[in-house]
């Protein structure tokens, strides 16, 4: 111990860069360490009569990885084999690992763990969804509402040759903000209309990829998609709370895209 | 092969009850039918057929004759999820529907012969 | 017996669903999918209390969707 | 096992039979109790908020433009005409036209109304309390009525002064009162 003090001391007081690197390597050694509690909600649907409870971690900061989902990674891996969440990509990119985290529906991959801040994080699976185990929420309604609104292109005629049908630079653009949509259902679960509604009312998520297919110039359904949301539900629940926008990770902005639908409905 | 008459002649007699009779079966429970019987015995065999394999398939023990006053719940020690298959059982022989509230009330055989003589 | 609340008589009618799930099955083996359905039901429910009405509800949640895979007509044996 | 009947003639008169399908259905406890309001009876609700099974479409919905588009058109109709008319009367300071008094009055009621039928469509739709979405609209309608009634009283009767020369008065009353007080 003695030894590997001494020598992180000596090494840390180098500082040309090849040298930072190896400090880096004996940091976790000699810095002391920086636990960080992460509570959890815990649920397990085999033993359903006990209650939920929060399940406290520590983790510490010195060797994991700058993000929620790598102390949940990590959790899982040293800590509780049982604790049970959706992941992936790790890059935001999937939308798999959707969760209430400091009470921010956001991507655990994409939302970094504050050092300054308080000490415990807070994760729960998102609000208002059946809970299927820990942080895993059924989100079949989600889904099934996504296919309503048939997100496929819809047109009579393809080319002939077999080739792709063109788009103008500009028909193009108007995608942008839209497609990017990975459909991980923090901003539908954030929305209080969804909430009371999740039945009937189609959240941002589905909507925004229901705008999304309207204004593709490649699209020939235009009436069709909108006779399917004019009614007192499936679009007109919103009342521009704009949760969607806050919360979305991937910084789109479903809250404008309803309202372009309802622009297209007003006209017609 | 005089058994097979009568009891053919039976299912013709009785179509509101039987439809496609399995000859495996038929042999041995037409036997019961064979004088000509009221509607109430009619509903009476076919429920304590339908009682007793139930039994049999359940592995409950009961020697005593089917009474009326044959208790569900005590005598034959039948839970309230048994209650429910032995309800399906009756429903589909007698290809009706109990509701739950007739159902529900049903304590002991004397009860359900007398929803099923009132209702087939 | 006391009188049943909604809940458990919705749960009582999840269970003759299932029941009757069974008489749409093969002959053979339709002993063995009432067995399976009690089974089921007793190791399920009987543990819950019958005013914790959040797991009766995830229970029916839950039990309804195994009686829609179970209901599929190509689902013709089970094993317990 | 019990058997009289091929399984085969069985399952096609189950499948006719639904009535305990709807128990499932009918039990007035679900999921939704936490988050309903507490005097009003609810109707069944699917187990998860889920209709059919995972894989089924969702039911079509039905065009009705009168609660979709147009009411929606009418809400921002009367709020961007509400903008003139309460700027109008606070300029003036009170002295306005009965006229201009009863649209202000009229443009602000139904301004209420369209929004309450929005607030009363998200918290007591017809899926969850069936009858009691109507009543609640019935009543609202009937509460709008009578005070179209009193709002033409307001401005035509000789005792009164309009909306404007109403608010007026109460805030009149108010400063009068905590002057007394000091």
């Amino acid at each position: 111990m003695s030894v590997l003090s001494l020598a992180s001391k000596r090494i840390t007081s180098f500082n040309t860069p090849a040298r930072v690197l190896i400090s880096k390597r004996f940091e976790s050694v000699a810095k002391p360490a920086n636990f960080k509690t992460f509570k959890i909600y815990r649920w397990n649907p085999d033993t359903p009569e006990v209650k939920p409870k929060m399940q406290e971690y520590k983790v510490d900061m010195n060797n994991c990885g700058g993000m929620v989902l790598d102390a949940l990674i990590k959790i899982k891996d040293e800590q509780d084999g049982t604790l049970t969440f959706r992941r992936s990509c790790r890059e935001g990119i999937c939308g798999s690992c959707a969760m209430n985290i400091d009470g921010r529906n956001t991507l655990a991959c994409l939302c970094k763990i504050d050092a300054e801040k308080a000490n415990t994080v807070k994760i729960y699976p998102l609000p208002h969804t059946h809970v299927v185990k820990d942080l895993v929420p059924d989100l079949t309604q989600f889904y099934k509402q996504y296919k309503s609104i048939q997100p496929y292109l819809q047109r009579k005629e393809y080319p002939k040759d077999g080739t792709e049908i063109l788009q103008s630079v500009e028909d193009r653009k108007k995608l942008d903000g839209l497609y990017e949509c990975i459909l991980c259902a923090c901003c539908s679960t954030s929305c209080p209309s969804y909430w009371w509604n999740a039945e009937e009312y189609m959240g941002p998520a589905v909507l925004m990829q229901a705008y999304r297919w309207m204004i593709d110039s490649r699209d020939e359904a235009f009436g069709k998609r909108k006779e399917m949301l004019q009614n007192s539900m499936s679009v007109y629940r919103c009342h521009t709370i704009l949760n969607c926008t806050k919360t979305c990770p991937k910084g789109l902005n479903p809250g404008k895209a309803i309202a372009e639908i309802k622009k297209f409905l007003a006209a017609d | 092969m005089f058994k097979q008459v009568i009891s053919k002649n039976i299912i013709r007699a009785n179509q509101q009850y039987t439809r496609i009779a399995v000859p495996a079966f038929a042999k041995t429970q037409f036997r019961f039918y064979a004088a000509a019987l009221s509607k109430e015995e009619l509903v009476s065999n076919k429920l304590n057929d339908i009682v007793k394999s139930f039994i049999a398939e359940k592995g409950i023990s009961f020697e005593k004759p089917m009474t009326e006053s044959l208790k569900l719940s005590e005598d034959l020690k039948l839970d309230s999820l048994d209650k429910i298959e032995l309800v399906v059982a009756i429903e589909e022989e007698f290809e009706l529907e109990i509701n739950e509230d007739a159902s529900d009330a049903f304590e002991n055989l004397g009860q359900i012969k007398k929803f099923l003589a009132e209702n087939s | 017996m006391r009188k049943l609340n909604g809940l458990q008589k919705q749960a009582l009618a999840l269970y003759k669903e299932y029941i009757r799930m069974a008489y749409t099955k093969p002959v053979e083996n339709q002993v063995k999918f009432r067995k399976y359905s009690k089974q089921l039901f007793v190791e399920k429910f009987n543990k819950v209390d019958r005013k914790d009405f959040s797991t009766i509800e995830y229970l029916i949640r839950f039990g309804t969707r195994k009686l829609e895979a179970l209901q599929n007509k190509h689902v013709k044996d089970i094993n317990i | 096992m019990f058997g009289f009947k091929s399984a085969a003639s069985r399952s096609s008169f189950l499948l006719k039979n639904n009535s305990t399908k709807n128990l499932l259905l009918k039990a007035n406890s679900n999921s939704l109790r936490h988050f309903t309001i507490p005097f009003l009876p609810t109707l069944p609700q699917n187990p998860g908020g889920v209709k059919g099974s995972v894989n089924d479409n969702l039911p079509k919905t039905k065009i009705d433009k009168f609660h979709a588009s147009y009411h929606w058109n009418f809400e921002k109709v009367l709020a961007v005409g509400l903008i003139p008319l309460v700027s109008m009367s606070l300029m003036n300071g009170g002295s306005i036209s009965t006229f201009i008094d009863l649209g202000l009055s009229y443009t602000l009621l139904m301004h209420c109304y369209v929004g309450f039928q929005s607030c009363i469509t998200d918290y007591i739709p017809k899926r969850v309390y069936g009858t009691w979405h109507n009543k609640a609209m019935y009543a609202l309608t009937f509460g709008t009525l009578l005070s179209i009634i009193g709002i033409y009283d307001m401005n035509f009767n000789q005792k009164n002064s309009g909306s404007v020369g109403l608010t007026t008065k109460l805030w009149g009353a108010k400063s009068e009162k905590s002057e007394e007080k000091a």
